[in-house]
This record gives structure tokens, C-alpha cells and sequence, in this order.
């Protein structure tokens, strides 16, 4: 008889994804998915979705689920996670989401050392909207809002957030990963299981930073978009830990 | 009920609200209602189970009360014209998301940076939606200190009865002057209003979301017009107003908040000189009192409307009165406070042959 | 050789969106694409380890790993 | 019958409680009063001042454009102050902190030298208490006894020798007030 | 004039604002406009005096326009509802700077995140003022993209003349609709209307200053008043509407933008079938075109309010009218694009016997 | 016969400030203004006060002067500076309107090497709002917001703007100055001397931030207030150049 | 007379510029035409589809809740506007994609084996334009002739080969349709 | 000493705020506090180097340059 070493995680929804063929944010979900199902929180975890292309997340995760006004995940996070400490509350926030509009909130609740975690995925592109500039836009790429490709001195440079942030003393773990690659991608879980622990032992701000292929509007096959995350991307945002300071987990 | 104790708009607020049961404030500093940001600073941080945040923005503050308020926490922010503009879209997400919470405008001179004095130049910001699509939220505007600790618990009690925002409209002056006041006794918050759709991890039942974003226009019309038909309904059930020598006045001030209690002073002049002037103080700015204004319409007097703006209850009236009285309109924008004798004057000059 | 784990996918052919990154990423090279449309309108990924005699399947699911649709199920006896 | 006092100052002359413990005490005589501070921007130059309506009807406007009386304790705003009082209204100046005296005629002048009667007391801190206390017994907006019992209530926390000392000096001061 | 080219409702705004001298635009991508957006990157950045920004946030945005305006350049920026509703502040201050900026709703399904679906529902946070203080911003609501061009045109120009934001006020389908349009020629900026009071270095003048504090309360005020009487002359010097088979109509609808095409269509279909039924449609949403209203209402026709929003026009409507005429609603919210017939049936229930 | 070796600068308005004594705005408006009538740039300097106790700036300052709305200092600069590439624009921005309100536009205005300088005043406090606490008040500090002081784990922890913007590509010259001493203050022009040179020689973004008592809110006197500022406040915040990328000045 | 076409399929099909170049042609025979093509979200399925109006007279609504002709290039599609087409309509479907037909006997049916007849053509790219031409030949919304000339013009900035390319594939779709 | 500079201050009453900053850095510690108040009701700071025959002002003005109200002009000669 034989077993089943690969289906689909417990509190992923049936719902099929709506995203385009090869996006990273399918992978990401079902790692969160899993990692939710091995902590056993699944009852007692609750995610902020952004907006973006990930904002239907609440049709996929089988968990409950706030819905949070662009950029604003992390204020609405820290609202929950106030009132109810002993639950876990994640954001699940992209690049326009997070390192744009939400800027100010994102920063000043890793600096509060709220204990959320932040799942933030960088795909180098306003996905949802079609392809604008994003903070994390590489040198030189192009977009629909700089069809010339960017040039920094005139629509800035990429925004390296997760490093920001590690210079604040709120956070306790934040890591950069990617999920080019079934390698890569047992990283990212091992990361995002971490991010999650690190919140439920109560020792502060945890974030993931996933670079993820958005092959419709980088205008690649998915294949190629792994090559160049792999190749490209990870020269301005190396994969890696970026900061630890957890303890005995 | 306590004994009488004398207080500042902004003490009064935050203490009333405390009594009611909310147990998370998230605000930013704003002149004139610091006051009460401050109030809240001591006051949730004496609670062991209530949260105080000095938020980076106003715009992170009512972020921080959507994700409190889908928790189950009865909250609160203040702020002061310019920070409430910021938290229009916020407000829109509240209404349209059914999330209960109570949002203080301590009122300033505008438009722009202004200035810090007593005003009531954003009634239509209030009372129509500053924010985005089809929504309304519940206005109350208070007139004294004492019924300041008074419709801070109404509020809190509609914003859960009818799963929506409640503002409350004041002027800085009414923020910073103090006044006698009784409050009512604490809530217990285990006896407030359970809230089944709230987002608290999914033990035991089935996993829920709250969420706005509805692509299906079937949808998203359907939700439009269920929030419409509340509004048409809290229109019926809660409509409050004072009126003050009405039954033979042949000229009714219209007015609220700090307006009302100087008109009321001119009143009071009016009638020792003679006319038969009243007073009309609409307390729901939103629902506005239109069954008090039609009501009073009968007797037929003509209307005076006073507001510390350019004009705008002034719509409000007109639409109540569809064109069946004569309306005369005084205002003063930017932060004079009239006195009695000049109402008294606009009294005068309008008082009907 | 003969001690040597078998494997087996399922892909489920109405979630698959084509992307082919689990061919991209198959150690044994056993995937490859159907040539018919599915409902979603895309041509989806099927396994062609359909020699029953010679299975290289080994069933390390790096194919489903990285299946963005979870439309791949891995087996292994 | 309504009156309205102005109270003003510079920072860290006790303007603010003065007025505070006027209204408390109006209060607990069962008076309708409110109390208006000078807010914002105002403060930063230093001066503070405070209105005070105490009545028996309801309070129609907490602002007083010319108030009934005023209690100055510095130049300024003696100078402002003169402009907007009451005709036939009192004001009350600090004449140790103030030089000369307001030109109208038409208002009566009270000059207490709050800091010499203060230093009488072994201590200057008394200085508005005894400005109150004249305050009160020029014009009698709330009885001496009233203000005193207002005054404890609001300062009860505070340790017992601060009451006494302000006790008394709103007594010399309505007792300077009353034999000038 | 130039020929007629097959242009998207976005792309004309793109078009014809570049046409007119804009120079400045800043603004935060959002659907269903992202398309003048992505036309402005284009279009600014091949113009060597032409700048063009993707901000941070429609905040970040509204404020550089805010700067660029002072720095005496025309602006534009334009985003969806709860874009707008962020821009709140932003439009408060430039109407209380006195600055000139054309502003782009190009309205989706509320409140809330809602759809991208289009929808009439912000027509009270443009009309009314979403921001704080006493301040109106002139609002046009064109109904196809030959008007679009024109109003562009006339957006800039009044915000230089009045000195004000100038909204433009469309629903997504008009923002995706592609219609034949000519545009008109390039304006030469050079010869744009001279700015005296712009902030661009003290050179051979006294230093000057744009602010909106004004802590003098009479300041303030007088400020108030001065703005007050700009818009009292706009309502005389500006109401736009168009007048379709109104002369002898017992029915006339009101709608505007996509909803007035929908109920022409249906107007022609009740004329067929006999029915007197006319259209009026506002293009000037303020100032409200009452003279236009009040002159039809003198045929007495009775009146159908028809908007894709639970009814926020309805109001102004019933303003104009004074109670003088009869007045039916039928509302959309949401998203759902109403067909002729569905109209027409709605005349003929509401056609007087 | 004696010459003057020290009086009013030439820019500043005959208007008596309005700030407290003590006040550490006051000596750095002089420093401003010193500052542009040396480099000569009085005639096409524009300046973009904040809301904060400087709001009033306009009516000290005697160049072109552009109010912004609380915390849009950077964005109302960016503006100005886009239209008028050859005009010298600087933001004077307090901690609360910076680092607060004000933390996505400053970031990304920095991020983008918007040739524009800032002045940006930390005074560990809210001062015009009547002393809240600000992103950089110190843990421990009390404030009206926090009446026991402030405390990390909830009330988050002093934020570091200036190292924060450091790590972005942007800004060219970056300083922390202090008020406190004529020594410092000399330090602090030739900072603010330099701020606006990287700006005329279009290098790119500047900022100085500038300890400065608030002796009000601090409730301390003017003289112990500097001292404070030596002793405790550098501990958290340690004065000198942050970063320095400037090119032959 | 107006008439209203959905063009639909998945995204890359070409489906947005064969709306396109009908709207484009039928302005540049002087009739009014609006286009309409479905944004957002939906997109991201891989599904395209616009709305093309033609009229003698103003448009009222650019929307088709029931369509007068339907374009057709894939299954998902073919079901979908099966469902909303008018009575009496024309379904114009890819046949060498799309296996099956509508099951509605009130509509006039027509399949072309759009990607047999481009590869006889030896490119497959010109699928959409031979579909194009049998749509125009089929229901003279606009003739063969305007509608080359629209795609000249819109194509003008390509390479001559793609404009004959096309050219052939709307003649031939024409062609095709009118012999079926 | 002979030819050590001689310095001279004034200070505006009207301008000074008593913050009395200049008194805590002068070297010569010659600066004072007046003993009236000003019109805006604070104890102006003075110079109290009056000895015509031992100038101890070395015009350094250090007392200027942390005067935050500019209440201090200094001369030397
Ligand atoms: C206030 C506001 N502004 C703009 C938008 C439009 N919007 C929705 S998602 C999005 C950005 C999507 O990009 P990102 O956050 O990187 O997520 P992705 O789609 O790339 O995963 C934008 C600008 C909005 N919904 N609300
Ligand atoms: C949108 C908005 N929110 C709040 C305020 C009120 N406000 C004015 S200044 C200020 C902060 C002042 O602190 P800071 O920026 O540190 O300047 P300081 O006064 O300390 O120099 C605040 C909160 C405002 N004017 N606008
Ligand atoms: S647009 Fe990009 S990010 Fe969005 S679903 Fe498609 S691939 Fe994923
Ligand atoms: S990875 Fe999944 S979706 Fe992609 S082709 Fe393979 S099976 Fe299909
Ligand atoms: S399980 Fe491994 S070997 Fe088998 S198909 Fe998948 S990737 Fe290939
Ligand atoms: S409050 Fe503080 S910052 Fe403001 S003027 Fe006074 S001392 Fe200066
Ligand atoms: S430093 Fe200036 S303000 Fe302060 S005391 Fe001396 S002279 Fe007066
Ligand atoms: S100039 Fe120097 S020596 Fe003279 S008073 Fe000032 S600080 Fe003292
Ligand atoms: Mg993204
Ligand atoms: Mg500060």
C-alpha cells in the first residue's frame, strides 16, 4: 500500500487559487498553511491580509481572518494582538503594501516590538494594480509607471525594508528567503515556522521576507522568473537572516 | 450614580468612556483635545485589561481601533479637525466592515491648519461622510459637560447596537472648559453586548473573516443597501433634539453644541424684551431631528440657524422644512464665540413683523 | 536497485495552471505537458512515468514542493 | 445673577487655580459655574489666564468679553485686562509685582501687595490665595468660608501644612482687601 | 484641434491635461485608474519641464502636489475612492492655501475596499468637502470622453482663475471606456495666467509666505468670509448642465456621468413609446446647476433622481427644488451598471397619470 | 571705536520669537539664517516649516516660506524642488513631524535623493501639543502620554531616524548636532553649513538633526536641560556625522 | 441601428485588439463606438473579454448584459456568453480550440477552425484576425474592407509583414466564413 | 594685559527671556539677574562688568552665541 508523502495542507480552503500561473504567493500560502497546521495554532491564529494580490487570502486560509485597508496591516495587527494577546496574529503583506504606503505603521510596530509576525512578499512589483514600481523595484527594471526601467535618481532607489527595520530594537527575527526552489523553499518554511514561534514564546516583532516570482508582470515564464530572483534580485536583497536575537527555541 | 465632580469636555469624555466599558484607546496628540488622549494614557494604563496607544498617526490610530474593535474591545480615538480628515478612509472601512467604535472630533478653526479656536466647520465631514461610497455614521452633538457623560455611553451603546461608528461632535471649547458633572456608574464589561462575528481564533466554530472587499457587485450591492436600510431605521429610533420655548416662539434658533447654549442666553434676553423667540438644539446631528423641526415648523415660526460656520446644519434644516417656513441663517467661521447679545441682535433683525 | 524507494504523483489536471516549474525541477525528468486544454484554459503537467516495468519516479515531491497550485499529490510505497 | 472674573498672569503665579478653586468652591454652594482656560499656543509666551462664570441660572457662554471682574498679577495683564472689564467692574492687582494703575474711571481699582503680605507669612508661595481671598471678600462671588472649604477639598492631597498656609493667606487677604 | 483618435477614458484625462499645461503629477497606483497614471509616467518624463512621480501614498502624493503648486506649476493627481478619501487633509489645505490642482475620483464600488466596479457613491466627500473646515471644491462630472477633454481643459483653467482644487469626478467604466475624441491643441505654458503669489525665492521682491495657520481668530474668520464669497460668485459664473428634450417633458430624470448616458438611452426609448421624458444632466456637480433645475421645474415636470449610489445628488436635487416639484429616486450602489430598458421601466412607473 | 562682533543675523525678521526660554528653536533659527546669508542664498532659499512649535517659522525667517500639514514636510519640499531644480528648499521638521507622522515621507523622500535638506529639531517631546511623547523620547522619560515614563515594551523604544535614513542610498550628508554649548553650536552650523552646500552642489539628500532643549515640557531648567541633553540624551542619541558621501565641498 | 459584439478568450489570444480594431475601424467609417474591456481582478484568471458598441446613433451604455454577436476563442468563454447572447444572435467560435457548440437553438452558430486555416497561412498568429474578418463578413457590423484599413492604421507603427499577415487572415476568415 | 581685548555686551531687556544661559557659560562669570521684571514679565539677565577701570569683557561672545532670543549684541574694541 503506498503512503502519501505530498497533499494538499489541512487548513488550506478548496477554493483554487486565483493567482496567475507559477506566483510565488501560491507557494507562500500553502507554507504558512503547513506551518500553522505543525504549531498546532490553527484555532487560535488570526491573519491580516493586505491589499494587494493576496487579498483574498481569506478565501484560502481556513483560519479567522481580518481584513486590514492598504499598508495598514500592522496597525490593525497591533489592534487585535492588544486586546487579545494570547493569539497568534500574522500580516501577510506585499511589497507596495508594506514598504510604500504602509511604511509608517510597519516601522513604528516593529519599533513598539508589537509581538506580530509579518509575512512580506517581495516581488519586486505592484502585482494586484498591474505591474506599477514598487519600493523594491530593482535599478533599472522595468514597470508600467517607469517603462524606461527605473532610474534612481529620479524614482529612487529599491528599498531594503527588512534591513531597516533590523536596526530597530523592537524586532527579534527577520529573515529573507525565497521560493525559487524546492531547496529554497524548505528555508522559507523553516523560516516562517520560526517567525511563528518566535511570536508564540512571546519574545517580540518576527518577519519574513519572501522574494517571490510575479512571472505576469515581470513579463518572464515562471522558470525564468525563478532564474532571475535567483540570479538578479538576490544581489539587492541577499537571502539569509538578517537579524536574530531570539532565544531558546 | 457618583457624586458631582468638576471637569474638563475632554476629562469627561475620556472618564465616561471608561465607564462605559472601552478598554482600548488608540490616538494622536492634537490641540484642543489633548486633553483627553492624555486622560486615556493614565486611565488604560491603570486597567489591567485596557490598552492605551499613542499611535505614530492618526491614520495608524484608526487602523489600530478596526483591528481592535474585530477583536471584541469596545474603543475609542480623538482627534481634532485636520487628524480627522486623515482618518476618513479609515472611518469608510469601519462602516463598511460593521465594526463598533467611537470616534471624538474635538473641533478647530479650518480649513487647513487653522487654527486651535472653537468651531463647527466639519458638520458635512460628520454628518454626510467624509469618506468613501454610500455610508452614514451616528453624530452626536453634546452641548454641556454633564451631557457630554451622557452620550458617551449612548454612543458606545449604538456603536454595538448598530455595529457602526459613533461620532462625537464637539468644539474646542467645550474640550477644554470645565463643568460640573455626574457620571454614571462603571459597566461591568462582561455584561456588554456579545459580539459572535468577532475575530478571536476560530475555536470551536467554524473559521470567520471580516472583510469589505466584495468583487461581486451582486454583492457589494446587496451590503449597500442592507447598511441603508439601518440607517433609514436608526433615522426612526433615535432622533434627538432639546427644545426650549418653542410652543409660541415666531422665531426658533436652530443651533447645537457650544452655539446652542449662547442662543439659549439670547433666548432668554429675547423673551424679557418681549419676542417670542425659542430654541431648537438638535443633539443627533446624525440622524438629524427632522420630526422635532417639522413638528415645531407647525406652530408657524420662522427659523433662525446658528452655527459656528459658513452654513451648514443650514442644509440639513432646509431639507427637513422642504420649503414650508422661512429660514434666516447667522454664522461665524473660524473661532469667535459670539455672545448672547449678538444672537440677540440676529434676533432683532430677523423677529417677524 | 531493487531496494530502491517507487514513486507516483497524481496532478490534478483542473488545478494545474501550466507554469511547469515541477518539470523544471524533476531530478528524473518524468514530467512533461499534456496537449490538451483544461477548463482554466491551460495546457496542464502530466507524468509520463508510465512504464510500469521501469518507474523512476522516487517520489522526493520536489515536484509538488514547488507547485504553486498544489495540484501535485505524491506517493510513495 | 451671573458674574464673570478674568484671572491673569504669567506661568507659574497659580492664575489657573485660582480660578480652579473659585469654581470648586462656587460649586459646592450649589452655583452653576464653568471655567475657561486660556489653551494652545497661547501658553507658550508664559501668560496663562483663566474665566470663571459663576451663577444661578444655566451658563449660557463660558467666555467673557468684558468680564464683571479681574485679578492681574502682572503688568501685561493689568494692561489687557483694562481694556475689557465691566463698566462699574472691580479688578484686583498685585501691586507688589505691579507698577502703576489702570487710567479708566470708570472701574474701581483694588491694589493687594500679594508678595509683601506673602513674605508676612514666611512664604510666597500664599501669593494667589491671598489675591483670592481678597477676591473674594471685595466681591463676595463666594464667601470666604466656602472658598477655603473648596480649597482643602481640592488640595486634601496634598500634605496639611500647604492648606493651612493657604488658609490663611486667603484670609489676610480678604482681611487686607476689606480694611483698604 | 487635432483628429479624432479611439482613446480610454484615462488616457484621455492623461491627454488632455498635458495638452493644457500640466507639469506636476504625483500619485499612488489604484484600480480603476491606474491607466492615467501609467500615462502620466509616459508623458511627464518625456517632457523636459515635466515631472512625474509615483509617491509613496495618495498622502505623499496630494502633499507634492501641495509643494509643486506653491513652486507655481499646474498639478494633477488621481486615484479611487479610498484613495481620496486619504487625500482628505490634503484637499483641505489646498483649499484653505488657495492653491490651483486638478484632482481625479475615478470612483469605485464602497464603502470600504469594496470592488473596482463603477459606482456614483463619493459625489457627498467631493461636493460637500470630506476634508475639515469650511471650503468647496468646484466638481465636474463629464459623461463621455469628448466631454472629458473639454473638462480637463476647464479644470485647470479655473483652478488658476478661482485659485481652488478643481475635482474631476468619473466612475471606472468611464476610465476604461475606449470613445473617438479629438482633443484640443497644446497650450503653451508660457502663456498660462502669471502666479504673483507663488513661493519660488524672494529675488528682487519682499519674501512672501503660503500658510493656512491663522491663530487670529478674526484672521481666520475674514479668511472664512473671503472664501465663502469665491464660491457664492463660482454658483453665479459656472453651473453646467445639458437640457435633453426637457422643454415639454412631465418626467424629467437627473443623472450624471455613466448614469446620464444610461438614462438617455432610456429617455429616447420612453419618447418612442410616447412618454414626455427628458433628461437633465449636470456636468458642474458643484456648484450644483440649480438655475437649470429650478428653470425646467417651471414646466412642472415631475423629477426622477437617478444615481449608482444610494442617493447623494438626491439631496442637492431636492435643495433646488424646495419642495416646488415632485421628486422620485432610483439608486444602483455598488457596482452594477443599469441597462436603458431597466431605466425606462423606471419611468414608466414613476410617469404621472 | 568698538566693532560689532556678534548681533542679529541679517534674515531673521525684527518678530520676538514666541518659543519659551531657553527654547533651543531660537538658536537654531539663528544658525539657519546665519548659514544662508553666508552662502548668499537668501534670494532663492524656500523654506517648508512644520506643524510644531516652529510652525510659525514664517514669521521669523526672512526668505520664501511654504507651510506644510503636519508631518509632509518632505513630500511639500519634494514638490517645490521638482518644479524649481536651482532654488535652494529645506524642511525644519520636529521629532514628532518627522519621525512620527511624518516617517514614510521622510523615508522615501530621503530614498529617492530629493535634492532638498533637513532641519530636523529632536527635542525628545511634543512640544507645541503640550508634551507627549515623541518617537525619540528617551525609555524612562516621563511625558504626558506616559506619566511613568516611558516604557519600551509598550510604549515602544526611542526611535534613531537619522541612522534609520543612514542605510538608505539617498542621502548624501547626514549629522547629529546639539544645542547645548557655544562649542556645540558652532559644531551645529558648520553641520547646517554643510547640509545646504550638499544642496546647491546638487549632491543629494542632507539632514541635521539638532538636540535642542525643550525646557518647558522637560520641566527642567534651561541650564539643566543642556546638561541633560550632555548626559543623558547622547547616550541614546550620540552626536557627530552619521554619514558622509559628500564629493569635494 | 446599434450593435453590440463581446470579443472573448484567454489572455494572449489577441482578443482585446480584435475589439480594438473593430472600434477602430467602425470610427473611422464616422459611426459612433464605444469599447469596453473588462479590467482588474478579473484578469488575473487568464480570461480576457471587451464589449464593442457600434451605432449610428450616441451610445447610451458601452455594457452588454445580452450581446447581439459573440466572439468566441475558448471553452470557459463559449459558456459563459452562450448564456447571455440575444435571441436570434451570432456565435462566432475558434472551433479548432473550442470542441462542442452551444446547445441554444435561438442563436446562429458559425465555427471556424481559426488555427487550421493560420497555420495553412503558416502562422499561428493570425488566428484572431481570421476570426476578426468571418465576424465581419458574418454579421457586416463593418466591411471587410474599412476593417483592413482600421488595421493598417492601428498597425501602421509594426512591420509591413504583420499588417499583410493580418490582412490575409481577415480575408481569408471572411472568406471562409461566408463559404460555411 | 595691556594689550588683551576689551569686550562689551548689551543685553535687550525687552527681548531677553531670563533663561539665564548666558550666566552659565560666560567665562568672566560678569552676566547677573536684573531684579525687575520686563514687559514680558521675566527677570532680564545684565551685564554686571560696570568697573570702567576692570573691563573683564573679552568680547568672546560666547553669552550671544547661546542666547536663544538674540537678546545680546557684542562689541569689542
Ligand atoms: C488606499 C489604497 N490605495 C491603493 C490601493 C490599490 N492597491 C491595491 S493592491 C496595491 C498594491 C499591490 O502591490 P503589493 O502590495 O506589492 O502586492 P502584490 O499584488 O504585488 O502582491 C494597490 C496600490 C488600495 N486598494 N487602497
Ligand atoms: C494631522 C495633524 N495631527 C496633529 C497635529 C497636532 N500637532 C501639531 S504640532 C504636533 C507635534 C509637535 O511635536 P514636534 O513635531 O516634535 O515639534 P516640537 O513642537 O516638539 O518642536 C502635533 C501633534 C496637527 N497639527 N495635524
Ligand atoms: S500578478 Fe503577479 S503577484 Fe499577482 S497573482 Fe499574478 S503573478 Fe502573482
Ligand atoms: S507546478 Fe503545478 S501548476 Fe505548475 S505545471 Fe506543475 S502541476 Fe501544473
Ligand atoms: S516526486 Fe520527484 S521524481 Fe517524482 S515526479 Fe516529482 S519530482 Fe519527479
Ligand atoms: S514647548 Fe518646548 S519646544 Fe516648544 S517653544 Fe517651548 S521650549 Fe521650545
Ligand atoms: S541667554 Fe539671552 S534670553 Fe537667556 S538670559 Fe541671557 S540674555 Fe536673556
Ligand atoms: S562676551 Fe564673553 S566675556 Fe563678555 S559677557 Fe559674553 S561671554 Fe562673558
Ligand atoms: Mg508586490
Ligand atoms: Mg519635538
Amino acid at each position: 500500500m503506498s503512503e502519501t508523502v505530498f497533499s494538499k495542507p489541512k487548513y488550506l480552503k478548496d477554493a483554487v487559487f486565483h493567482y496567475c500561473p507559477g506566483c510565488g504567493h501560491g507557494i507562500t500560502h500553502r507554507l504558512v498553511a503547513e506551518v500553522i497546521e505543525e504549531l498546532g495554532i490553527a484555532d487560535k491564529s488570526i491573519c491580516v491580509p493586505p491589499a494587494g494580490c493576496a487579498v483574498l487570502a481569506y478565501d484560502y486560509f481556513d483560519i479567522d481572518v481580518g481584513e486590514a485597508a492598504h499598508g495598514r496591516g500592522a496597525a490593525v495587527a497591533t489592534g487585535i494582538k492588544r486586546v487579545l494577546p494570547d493569539r497568534v496574529v500574522f500580516t501577510y503583506q506585499g511589497d507596495g503594501d508594506m514598504a510604500a504606503i504602509g511604511t509608517a505603521e510597519t516601522i513604528h510596530a516593529a519599533n513598539r516590538g508589537e509581538k506580530i509576525t509579518t509575512i512580506f512578499i517581495n516581488n519586486g512589483t505592484y502585482g494586484m494594480t498591474g505591474g506599477q514600481m514598487a519600493p523594491t523595484t530593482l535599478a533599472g527594471q522595468r514597470s508600467t509607471t517607469t517603462p524606461g526601467g527605473r532610474t534612481p535618481s529620479r524614482d529612487g532607489n529599491p528599498l531594503r525594508m527588512s534591513e531597516m527595520l533590523a536596526l530597530l530594537d523592537g524586532p527579534v527575527y527577520i529573515e529573507r528567503v525565497s521560493v525559487t526552489s524546492p531547496k529554497n523553499i524548505r528555508a522559507a518554511k523553516k523560516a516562517i515556522k520560526k517567525a511563528f514561534q518566535v511570536q508564540i514564546s512571546n519574545q517580540g516583532y518576527s518577519l519574513v521576507e519572501v522574494l517571490s516570482p510575479c512571472p505576469t508582470n515581470w513579463k518572464m515564464s515562471p522558470v525564468d522568473s525563478c532564474k532571475w530572483i535567483d540570479e538578479y534580485m538576490t544581489k539587492t536583497f541577499p537571502i539569509g537572516v538578517i537579524k536574530d536575537n531570539t532565544e531558546n527555541l | 450614580m457618583t457624586e458631582k465632580v468638576l471637569m474638563s469636555g475632554n476629562h469627561v469624555i475620556g472618564e465616561a468612556a471608561v465607564r462605559a466599558g472601552c478598554r482600548f484607546y488608540a490616538g494622536y496628540p492634537i490641540t484642543p483635545q489633548n486633553e483627553l488622549t492624555e486622560y486615556m494614557a493614565g486611565a488604560m494604563n491603570k486597567l489591567d485589561d485596557g490598552t492605551f496607544i499613542q499611535a505614530e498617526s492618526e491614520i495608524a490610530a484608526i487602523n489600530m481601533l478596526i483591528g481592535a474593535s474585530m477583536a471584541g474591545a469596545r474603543v475609542m480615538t480623538s482627534s481634532s479637525s485636520p487628524g480627522v480628515s486623515l482618518k476618513q478612509e479609515g472611518i469608510s472601512f469601519l462602516s463598511a466592515l460593521e465594526l463598533p467604535a467611537v470616534i471624538v472630533n474635538c473641533m478647530r478653526g479650518g480649513p487647513g491648519l487653522g487654527n486651535i479656536a472653537p468651531s463647527q466647520g466639519d458638520y458635512f465631514q460628520a454628518t454626510k461622510g467624509g469618506g468613501h461610497g454610500d455610508y452614514k455614521n451616528i453624530v452626536l452633538g453634546p452641548a454641556s459637560g454633564q451631557e457630554l457623560a451622557e452620550v458617551v455611553t449612548k454612543a458606545f451603546d449604538y456603536a454595538d447596537k448598530y455595529r457602526m461608528p459613533v461620532f462625537i461632535l464637539l468644539d474646542g471649547m467645550m474640550g477644554q472648559m470645565m463643568e460640573p458633572v455626574v457620571f454614571p456608574e462603571f459597566r461591568d464589561v462582561k455584561t456588554l453586548p456579545e459580539r459572535p462575528w468577532k475575530i478571536d481564533g476560530a475555536k470551536g466554530r467554524p473559521s470567520q473573516v471580516i472583510k469589505s472587499l466584495l468583487l461581486d457587485v451582486s454583492v457589494e450591492e446587496a451590503h449597500n443597501w442592507k447598511l441603508f436600510n439601518r440607517y433609514e431605521a436608526i433615522k426612526e429610533e433615535i432622533q434627538m433634539a432639546e427644545t426650549y420655548k418653542t410652543e409660541d416662539a415666531r422665531l426658533t434658533v436652530i443651533a447645537y453644541g457650544t452655539a446652542a447654549r449662547i442662543a439659549k442666553g439670547a433666548v432668554d434676553r429675547a423673551r424679557k424684551e418681549g419676542l417670542k423667540a425659542g430654541l431648537l438644539r438638535p443633539v443627533t446631528l446624525w440622524p438629524f431631528p427632522e420630526k422635532y423641526i417639522q413638528e415645531t415648523a407647525k406652530n408657524n415660526t420662522e427659523f433662525l440657524v446658528f452655527e459656528m460656520s459658513t452654513g451648514q446644519m443650514l442644509e440639513d434644516v432646509k431639507l427637513s422644512l422642504n420649503g414650508s417656513n422661512k429660514i434666516h441663517f447667522y454664522g461665524r467661521p473660524g473661532g469667535p464665540v459670539s455672545t448672547p447679545v449678538e444672537i440677540f441682535e440676529e434676533i432683532k433683525k430677523h423677529y417677524p413683523e | 536497485m531493487a531496494d530502491r524507494k517507487k514513486g507516483k504523483i497524481k496532478i490534478n489536471n483542473e488545478l494545474c495552471k501550466g507554469c511547469y516549474l515541477c518539470i523544471s525541477v524533476c531530478p528524473k525528468k518524468i514530467i512533461s505537458v499534456s496537449d490538451s486544454l483544461n477548463h482554466q484554459g491551460y495546457y496542464p503537467a502530466k507524468s509520463i512515468d508510465d512504464n510500469p516495468d521501469d518507474i523512476k519516479c522516487t517520489g522526493c515531491a520536489m515536484c509538488a514542493t514547488i507547485c504553486p497550485d498544489i495540484a501535485i499529490e505524491v506517493y510513495r510505497d | 445673577m451671573t458674574t464673570k472674573t478674568a484671572f491673569a498672569g504669567s506661568g507659574g503665579q497659580g492664575v489657573l487655580s485660582m480660578g480652579y478653586i473659585l469654581a470648586f468652591a462656587a460649586m459646592r454652594d450649589k452655583k452653576n459655574v464653568t471655567y475657561l482656560p486660556s489653551y494652545g499656543a497661547e501658553v507658550r509666551g508664559g501668560t496663562a489666564n483663566c474665566t470663571v462664570c459663576v451663577s444661578d441660572e444655566e451658563i449660557a457662554s463660558p467666555v467673557a468679553s468684558s468680564p464683571d471682574f479681574a485679578v492681574v498679577l502682572n503688568k501685561p495683564s493689568m494692561i489687557k485686562y483694562e481694556k475689557l472689564i465691566k463698566k462699574g467692574g472691580i479688578m484686583l492687582i498685585n501691586s507688589s509685582l505691579v507698577d502703576g494703575e489702570p487710567t479708566r474711571e470708570d472701574i474701581e481699582t483694588v491694589k493687594i501687595p500679594a508678595n509683601k503680605i506673602a513674605l508676612e507669612l514666611g512664604n510666597e508661595r500664599a501669593v494667589n490665595m491671598i489675591m483670592l481671598g481678597a477676591f473674594a471678600a471685595k466681591t463676595g462671588v463666594t464667601s470666604i468660608e466656602s472658598l477655603i472649604g473648596g480649597m482643602s477639598e481640592v488640595l486634601k492631597s496634598k500634605k496639611a501644612g500647604i492648606v493651612e498656609l493657604n488658609k490663611t493667606g486667603i484670609e489676610k487677604g480678604a482681611e487686607y482687601a476689606l480694611n483698604s
